[in-house]
C-alpha cells in the first residue's frame, strides 16, 4: 500500500482546510464506524462556487481526497461540480490503493452533499441522478 | 532524526544474532539429516540451539518444536490440542478476546467445524480475570489459550495462575509468549505451561523462525507432512541460519534481561509521561503497570491512526496504529474493541513499542514531535471540538 | 580435498544470494504490513521478489506464495485442491510411488480422510508413462501431482505433457519442483501446471523459504492461518531477508542456467563414466538421459550404503545414500524399490550430487577414492562374491 | 546421528575381518531386507576361541559391532562368549545412536549363532536360554 506522491503532497500539505461561518451549503458524509468523516463547506456566489473548505477525519487517502475535491470544484458552477466523479479525484491524484477507493467515492458524496443541502435552502431541486443514496457501507444500516 | 519505535511489529537482527549466523549460509550449510561432515556440522548447531531455546525457557530440548514462525507455532498448538481434545470428547476451547489473528482464527475455524469456543473478556484494562477463566472451564474444555502479553496494548496476563488453575483442571494451556520472549520471564515448567509459541523477530532474531514448546505428556499433531525432522513433528530441511540466530539472540536478551528491560521501562515511562502531560484528551490504553516493559499505546482523541502515523513517519517516527497485519484493513483494531474503546477512539489508536536499541534522545524527540502533529490532524477534524 | 556433492539435499547459499539478504538483517528489518518508511521499504522489496520469482517462472506475481520451504508448499498445494475436489465431490488423487515425502505423506494422509489415492508406477527408468496417466484419470480426479525432476534418482518427468494432458481433462495439476527450480527450464503458463512448488536451498538461496504458485483460476486454501499476509493465503510476518535472498538465487540460476547446466552435466557424465568404467558391479539408477545435470546415482553391489558414506567422508566427500531427510531410518530408500531394485541393491546406493560450484578436479578425486573404498567394503562383505 | 570415536574406530579399521577355511563354526544372522549380514567364523581349541574373523554387510555400527564383538571373544571360553551381551559390545564402543542399537543385538546373536553351529558339530546342547530365537524383526517371516 503505497500512496503516489500527489496523494502525499494534498495529505501533508492539505488545501482549503477549515470551515466557512456563513455557508451556503455544508455537507457531511461518513461515520466513525468506518473511521472517515469528510465535512465539506460551500461558499457559493450566483451559483459559481466562490470559496470551499474541508474538515475530514479520516486516513492520508480520505485527507487527500478532501482537499483534491475542494481543489477541482473551486470557481466551478455547481452544475458542473455536482458532476465531480470519484474517479475523476482518484486521477488528479495519480491513483489510489485500492482499499483506499472507498475514499474518493466518500469525497464525490461529500462534495454532492454540500450542493444538495444548498439546493435545499435555496428551494431548488437535486437532479435524480445526483441524489445521494445510502450505499450501505456503514454498521449503522447495513447490519440491521 | 530517525526512531524505530515499532519493535513489537518486528526488530532488527541483533549484531550477535547476526555473526552467529553468517557462517551458516556459507560453511556450516549442510543438511542437519546429512550423514556427512557437512550435514553433522549443522546437527550439532541444531543440538545446541536447541538446548540454548530449552534452557532458557525451563524446559527440556526435546519439548522444543522449531517452526516458521510464530502463527504456524500457534496454528500447531491449536490443533494437536484440539485433536486431542476430540479423540476423548472434548470440543470446548477457551481463549480470549483480544489473542493475535493467528490464535483467534485458528481457534474461529475449529468453531466452524464442531468445536465450542468461548473468548474470555479482557476487561478495560486489557487483563483476563482468573475467576472468569475458572467459571468457563468445563468438563469438555480442550484447550485453554492465553496469550503472555498482548501486541497491541501490551498488557501482561497472569500467566503462572491461569497455568496452575488448568493443571488442576488438567485442562491444556497454551499461551502465546511472541511478545514476551526475550522481554519478560519465562519458565514453563514452573509456571505450568502445557505449550508455548514465540518468534525470534521480535527478540532482535530473524524472520521466519519460531518454536512451539510442547509439555512431554502431549501429543503433537503435524501441521507439515514429509520428512522426519523435529521428531517427525514439522517436515521441511531445518532453517539452520534462522535456528542458530534465534538461539543467540534469545541468549542475549535472557542473560540482558535485568539490565535492559529497566532502561526500556524507564523509556518507556517517559515516553508516557510526556505524551499525556503534554497533550491534551490522550488516554493511555491497557494497564499503565502490567504491560510489556516496551509497550505504550495511547487513544487519541478527534484524530484517525494512519494518517497520524504518516505524519510521524514524514518526522522519522516509526509507529503503528492497531497491529501491523491488520492494518490496511478498515476495521479498528479488535484488541482495541476488546477492551470497549468506542469506534471513533479505537480508529485514533498510536502505538509506539520500544527496545534495548531505543535512546533516550529518541524519546525526547517523540515527545516534541508528536504535539505538533497531533495538532494539525485535529485542526482539519470534524470530530475535533476546536478551542 | 574436501568436496561437497550433495547438492540436492542442500547448496551453500551463493555470493550475490548472500549480499542481497545482508541489508534486510539490520537496515531493511521493518515488517511490510507497517505504513512507515521501514515497512514500505520492506513491502518493496517483498513485491520486487515477487515479480522476480513470478518472472522466471513463467508466473503474475500475485500468483505467487511464499512459503517456509518445500514441504509446506507440497502441503499446501496438495490439501487446496483435495478441498476444492471434495466440494465438487471429486476425491481422486493422483501421484507416483517415488514423490518426496512431503507429497506422498500429504497425499497418504488424504488416503487416511477418504480420498482415493493412485500412485503411479515409475518403471525402472524412473519415468512415468503418460498413457498410463491417462488411464489413470477418472471423472473424479480432483488432482494429479507428479514431481518435475526426482530428488534420489534425478530423472526428469514429463511435465509439459502431463500438464497438457491435465488442462485438457480439467484435472489440477500440481508439480513438486524442488530438484528441478535453478536447473531446468520452468514456464507454469506454457507447461500448462496449475500449482508449482520450489524451495530456496537447492539452488544457491536460503533454507527456510519456498513458494507455491498456484494458477489464478484455482482456489487456495490456508495452511497456517492468522495476519492477511500473502493475499490471506499464509499467515506469519514474511521472511523477507530469505524471500529476497531466494529471488536473488533464483534469478543468477536461471539467468547462468544455459552457462551452467552444460558444466555441470559434462562433470556429471565424467563421473557417471569414471565410476562405471573403474568400479565392477556398478549400476546408474534411473534414465541416463532424462535426468537433472547435476545427479549421479549408483547401486553398488555388495555393500552397504552408510558405511560407504561413512568412509566417503572420511576421505572428505559429502554425498548421500536415499535421500538425506530418510537417513538414520532402517528401510531401503522407497524410491529405489519403486524402480524395482531389490532391497539388497536398493540398501547399496550412492547419490552423488553437483551443482556449479563442483570443479573437474573434484570429480577426478572422487572417481579417484572411490573405487578403493568399495574395494574395501566388499572385502568385508559376506554378500559379495570375492575374486 | 553421531558414532562414538570408539565406533568410527572400530569401523574404519575393523578388526579381525575375514573368514576362516577350516571353522570350527559359522554363524550368519540378518537378511538383506534389513540391510545388515553378519557372519562370524569361530577357531575352537578345547572350547577356547583361538580365532574368530567376520564378514558384515551393514551400516558403520553393524561393522564396528562386529568388529568388537569378535574381539570381545576371541580368546575366550566358548561358555563365557555365549554370554556376550549387545550390552557389553555397546559399552565396549562408548555407546551407540539409539536407531542402532539393533547392530549390537545382530552381534550377539551371531556370535551365539556360530557357536551354536559348534555345538551343533560336535554334538552338545546349547542352553536353552542362548538359543536363537527368531525376533521377527525381519519382512521374511513377522509380515505373513
Ligand atoms: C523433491 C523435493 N520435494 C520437497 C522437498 C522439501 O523441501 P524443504 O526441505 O524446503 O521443505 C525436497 C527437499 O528436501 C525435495 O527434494
Ligand atoms: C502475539 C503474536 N502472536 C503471533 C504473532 C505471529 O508471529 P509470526 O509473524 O512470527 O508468525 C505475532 C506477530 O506477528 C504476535 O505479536
Amino acid at each position: 500500500m503505497a500512496y503516489s506522491q500527489k496523494v502525499m503532497d494534498h495529505f501533508t500539505n492539505p488545501r482549503n482546510v477549515g470551515e466557512i461561518e456563513d455557508a451556503s451549503g455544508v455537507g457531511e458524509v461518513g461515520n466513525m464506524k468506518c473511521g472517515d468523516i469528510m465535512k465539506i463547506f460551500l461558499k457559493i456566489e450566483d451559483d459559481i462556487i466562490t470559496d470551499v473548505k474541508f474538515n475530514t477525519f479520516g486516513c492520508g487517502a480520505a485527507i487527500a481526497t478532501s482537499s483534491m475535491a475542494t481543489e477541482l470544484i473551486k470557481g466551478k458552477h455547481v452544475e458542473e461540480a455536482m458532476k465531480l466523479s470519484n474517479q475523476a479525484v482518484v486521477e488528479a491524484l495519480d491513483g489510489l490503493p485500492p482499499v483506499k477507493m472507498h475514499c474518493s467515492v466518500l469525497a464525490e458524496e461529500a462534495v454532492r452533499s454540500a450542493i444538495q443541502d444548498y439546493y435545499n435552502k435555496i428551494g431548488r431541486e437535486m437532479p435524480e441522478e445526483y441524489k445521494l443514496k445510502c450505499e450501505g457501507c456503514c454498521e449503522d444500516c447495513s447490519k440491521k | 532524526m530517525r526512531v524505530y519505535a515499532d519493535n513489537a511489529a518486528t526488530t532488527q537482527v541483533s549484531r550477535s544474532a547476526l555473526e552467529a549466523m553468517l557462517p551458516c549460509f556459507t560453511e556450516y550449510y549442510g543438511n542437519p539429516s546429512s550423514m556427512h561432515q557437512s550435514g553433522q556440522d549443522a546437527a550439532r548447531l541444531l543440538i545446541n540451539a536447541r538446548e540454548t531455546m530449552a534452557k532458557y525457557l525451563g524446559a527440556s530440548p526435546n519439548e522444543i518444536t522449531f517452526t516458521s514462525g510464530g502463527s504456524e507455532a500457534d496454528n500447531q498448538a491449536i490443533i494437536s490440542a484440539a485433536l486431542r481434545g476430540a479423540r476423548k470428547g472434548k470440543k470446548h476451547i477457551i481463549s480470549t478476546k483480544f489473542e493475535h489473528h493467528a490464535v483467534l482464527h485458528a481457534v474461529e475455524k475449529l468453531g466452524k467445524e464442531g468445536f465450542e469456543i468461548t473468548l474470555l473478556d479482557v476487561h478495560e484494562d486489557g487483563i483476563v480475570r482468573l475467576p472468569k477463566l475458572e467459571a468457563a472451564i468445563r468438563p469438555d474444555t480442550a484447550l485453554v489459550t492465553v496469550m503472555y502479553a498482548n501486541n497491541e496494548i501490551g498488557t501482561i496476563q497472569p500467566i503462572s495462575e491461569i497455568g496452575a488453575l488448568c493443571r488442576e483442571k488438567g485442562v491444556i494451556f497454551h499461551t502465546d509468549a511472541v511478545q514476551a520472549a526475550g522481554h519478560l520471564e519465562i519458565d514453563v515448567t514452573k509456571q505450568n505451561i502445557d505449550m508455548l509459541t514465540l518468534s525470534a523477530h521480535k527478540f532482535h532474531g530473524p524472520k521466519g523462525i519460531g518454536l512451539l514448546y510442547c509439555r512431554k505428556a502431549i501429543p503433537l499433531s503435524t501441521l507439515i507432512e514429509g520428512g522426519a525432522q523435529e521428531r517427525g513433528k514439522r517436515a521441511g530441511t531445518e532453517n539452520i541460519p534462522a535456528i542458530v540466530g534465534m538461539a543467540a539472540a534469545f541468549r542475549e536478551a535472557c542473560e540482558n534481561m535485568a539490565v535492559n528491560m529497566p532502561r526500556v521501562r524507564a523509556l518507556r515511562d517517559r515516553l508516557i509521561d510526556g505524551v499525556l502531560a503534554r497533550i491534551p484528551e490522550v488516554i493511555l490504553n491497557g494497564d499503565r503497570e502490567k504491560r510489556l516493559p516496551g509497550n505504550a499505546n495511547f487513544s487519541v482523541t478527534g484524530i484517525e491512526g494512519e494518517s497520524l502515523l504518516l505524519l510521524l513517519d514524514n518526522a522519522g517516527i516509526c509507529a503503528s496504529s492497531g497491529s501491523a497485519c491488520t492494518s490496511g484493513s478498515l476495521d479498528p483494531s479488535h484488541v482495541l474493541l476488546a477492551i470497549g474503546l468506542p469506534h471513533e477512539t479505537a480508529h485514533g489508536s498510536l502505538r509506539l513499542t520500544l527496545s534495548e536499541y531505543n535512546t533516550q534522545e529518541e524519546i525526547d524527540y517523540i515527545i516534541e514531535a508528536l504535539p505538533p502533529i497531533v495538532e494539525k490532524l485535529r485542526m482539519m477534524s470534524p470530530v475535533w471540538k476546536k478551542k
